[in-house]
């Protein structure tokens, strides 16, 4: 292989990385959106609103 | 003495402790309580440091030097025999007079004739009375103990209630159990988690 | 006991993607456009030597993320905020791919100077290949331990040693040179030119960037994961 | 002075275990002593004596990671390292005790191993000892950190060597050039830097790998 070649190998193998790794974080960004909609039916499958997201607190009954 | 605020732990997805408030004055006696997988042994260790809160504030009142913990498993060295183990934790703990302390509760636990034997040879209950000795070696102001009746004997549980009316009203102790009317004359608050 | 923030709250808004991808466009197709055409011809190594533009800046951009990941553990460490935890690991994640290009592009450029594809001599190479040893221990690391703060802690101090064990182990292959083999001749950086070195710049610049852009990408993608698993689970209970 | 009274009393409850299990130290010996006679046969009759210092040093590294895979289990029996994380004494002090006791185990290893080597292989002179001296305090330390860090994952025993194996390189550079480079001293020096600037980080972050 002359010098030209190597060059272009050298240059393709990062675009190739690269684009690969673009490829990667599109299926990626297609799972997160699948999710989503996955939740969003969750929600509006419930009846009830979903409860307020502060902490269920359990109160403490000291004896009298 | 302890005071936790909406206090909650998760490892990653996994929650191991729905958030909860804690109040306990200095000295008074915390019975927690729930089924297996509701999280006591997740508050305890959070109360002892073991582990940091994943949300919620918490402060514990006492540092490590006063801080005894009784866990599920003994927490000594099977190779080294009883006296070894508490020589070790009594220099860590920085005990005075070490050898007459360790001594005393050998012989309290009923300890004192295998206290040259190898952990590794004791039996499950000898082994929880070995832990109850070093959780009690530097005589904390705070003793947190995770279920401390699950592996004793009528005869150790019995010594294990004598322990704890002596201390009432001069320690804070939080005890998890499954068996909380054992503790019933000695609460002073009681937490069930679900 | 101060607790750490929220991940629904990620500071680094999303908006500011788009713009910073299209920059880091143009300035690599800059870059390439200068070091393939416009860059003069090296005397003896003709062609080939072009390798030169993408390699070392991509080299230096490995170690920029390997440095972006240490100092995001370092803050992990003291700050006790569990958001620095996924900016190490993606910036450390970042590292390793450009880490494993340096590794090929510089096996094609000695394929194509010395007619060998894995040379001891060029220490530059020989360190990357111990650093990627290194960071792919890091992932190892990062799969056996569960998640939660010992995790982040454990890969944090790791992340730590890495850095550290940059500048020392160069150093060791630099003296290990006088026993291993003595190098046939070394290569110092080429003398360059101006054009050289404006490409040189230029491409560097582009490839930092590109490493960002791409870190900031994988990050929102992560963050936007935590949050809609936390969002099933809120649900869910 | 209380600090080096727990490192003591540590190291010694180290030495302690392994005197009573007696599992660590004998396999140890056995170990380096059946490499380096694997070695002899690995090693084609012709070959320099460079590349038997090579092969003691890979020898040397392997029974450390052996010791430094054992390290840990006997605080991993009946959960005692919850135990010592819990004592008011400075966390780095496990890790100083736990190295301290490591290093005593290897070098018991060496003195057996070393003087088999001169035997089978080739001599050894002082600067090649000193290597082997500064280069034990440097796996064991990093060691120790690196083996406490997978004692909490799944897959341990495969978890250790990957992740000490490429700090380990600069070491094996620093001694196998004091063995054989006739200005040894530098390499002394480089594995003295390094066990100065691992250590430290190592006793720094330790407390971080045992705390939840």
């Amino acid at each position: 292989m002359s010098g030209g070649e190597y060059l272009a190998l050298a240059y393709g193998v990062v675009f190739v990385v690269v684009l690969a790794y673009v490829a990667i974080i599109a299926a990626k960004l297609a799972r997160l959106q699948r999710e989503t909609t996955e939740i969003l039916e969750l929600a509006r499958s419930r009846e009830a609103p979903p409860r307020s997201a502060e902490p269920v607190v359990q109160k403490i009954s000291p004896t009298a | 003495m302890i005071r936790a605020r909406g206090l909650e732990k998760r490892y990653g997805r996994r929650r191991a402790l729905a958030p909860v408030d804690v109040d306990l004055p200095r000295d008074g006696v915390l019975v927690v309580t729930g089924p297996n997988g509701s999280g006591k042994t997740t508050l305890l260790r959070l109360l002892v440091g073991l582990a940091a809160p994943t949300r919620g504030s918490l402060d514990v009142g006492v540092d490590r030097s006063r801080l005894g913990f009784l866990a599920h498993e003994p927490l000594v060295y099977r190779e080294l025999t009883a006296l070894e183990n508490l020589d070790l934790f009594g220099r860590l703990y920085r005990v005075a007079e070490r050898r007459e302390r360790t001594g005393m509760l050998l012989e309290r636990f009923g300890l004192w004739e295998a206290r040259n034997e190898r952990v590794a040879a004791y039996s499950r209950g000898m082994a929880q009375r070995l832990a109850l000795c070093r959780t009690l070696l530097h005589e904390p102001d705070l003793l947190v103990l995770d279920e401390p009746y699950a592996a004793l004997d009528e005869q150790g549980a019995a010594l294990l209630d004598r322990e704890l009316d002596g201390l009432r009203g001069l320690r804070t102790i939080v005890v998890s159990t499954h068996e909380p009317r054992r503790l019933e004359r000695l609460a002073t608050a009681r937490l069930a988690l679900a | 006991m101060s607790s750490p923030s929220d991940p629904l709250t990620s500071s680094s808004p999303i908006r500011s993607l788009p713009f910073l991808a299209a920059v880091a466009a143009v300035l690599m197709g800059l870059a390439i456009v200068l070091a393939l055409v416009v860059a003069p011809e090296d005397a003896d190594q003709g062609l080939s030597q072009r390798i030169f533009y993408i390699h070392v800046p991509i080299a230096l951009t490995s170690y920029f993320c390997f440095g972006l990941g240490a100092w995001k553990a370092l803050l992990l460490l003291w700050r006790e905020d569990s958001r620095y935890d996924l900016e190490s690991y993606v910036a450390i994640h970042q590292g390793t791919i450009f880490g494993a290009l340096t590794l090929i592009t510089g096996s094609i450029w000695a394929k194509a100077s010395w007619g060998v594809w894995w040379t001891w001599s060029s220490n530059q190479l020989v360190l990357f290949l111990v650093l990627f040893l290194f960071y792919c221990a890091y992932f190892m690391l990062r799969f056996s331990l569960e998640d939660g703060p010992r995790r982040a802690r454990s890969s944090a101090v790791y992340a730590l040693f890495g850095i550290v064990l940059v500048p020392i182990s160069f150093l060791a292959i630099r003296l290990a040179e006088d026993f291993i083999h003595p190098t046939v001749f070394t290569r110092e950086g080429p003398q360059m030119t101006g054009t050289m070195f404006t490409a040189f710049c230029v491409s560097w610049t582009a490839v930092t960037f590109l490493a960002y852009v791409l870190y900031r990408v994988e990050l929102a993608g992560k963050r936007l994961d935590a949050d809609l698993r936390e969002l099933r689970e809120a649900l869910a209970s | 002075m209380s600090y080096l009274a727990d490192v003591a009393a540590l190291t010694r409850k180290d030495l302690r275990v392994e005197l009573r299990a007696r599992d660590t130290l004998p396999a140890m010996l056995l170990f380096v002593l059946s490499t380096l006679v694997v070695f002899h046969f690995a090693l084609p009759t012709g070959t320099a004596d460079d590349a038997a210092y090579g092969l003691l040093w890979v020898a040397i590294v392997f029974t450390a990671l052996l010791g430094l895979a054992r390290a840990w289990v006997p605080e991993q029996e009946h959960g005692v390292l919850d135990g010592l994380v819990l004592a008011p004494c400075d966390r780095s002090a496990i890790w100083l005790g736990k190295t301290l006791a490591t290093l005593v185990f290897l070098l018991a290893a060496q003195v057996v191993a070393l003087p088999a080597f001169v035997l089978f292989f080739a001599p050894l002179d002082a600067t090649a000892l000193a290597g082997v001296l500064l280069a034990n305090l440097g796996i064991c330390a990093v060691g120790s950190l690196m083996a406490a860090m997978a004692a909490a994952g799944r897959a341990r025993e495969l978890l250790l060597p990957l992740l000490l194996l490429p700090l380990v390189i600069p070491l094996v550079v620093g001694g196998v050039g004091a063995a054989i480079s006739p200005e040894g001293e530098r390499y002394l020096l480089f594995l003295g830097l390094y066990d100065g600037v691992f250590a430290v980080l190592s006793w720094a972050s330790f407390e971080y790998v045992v705390t939840e």
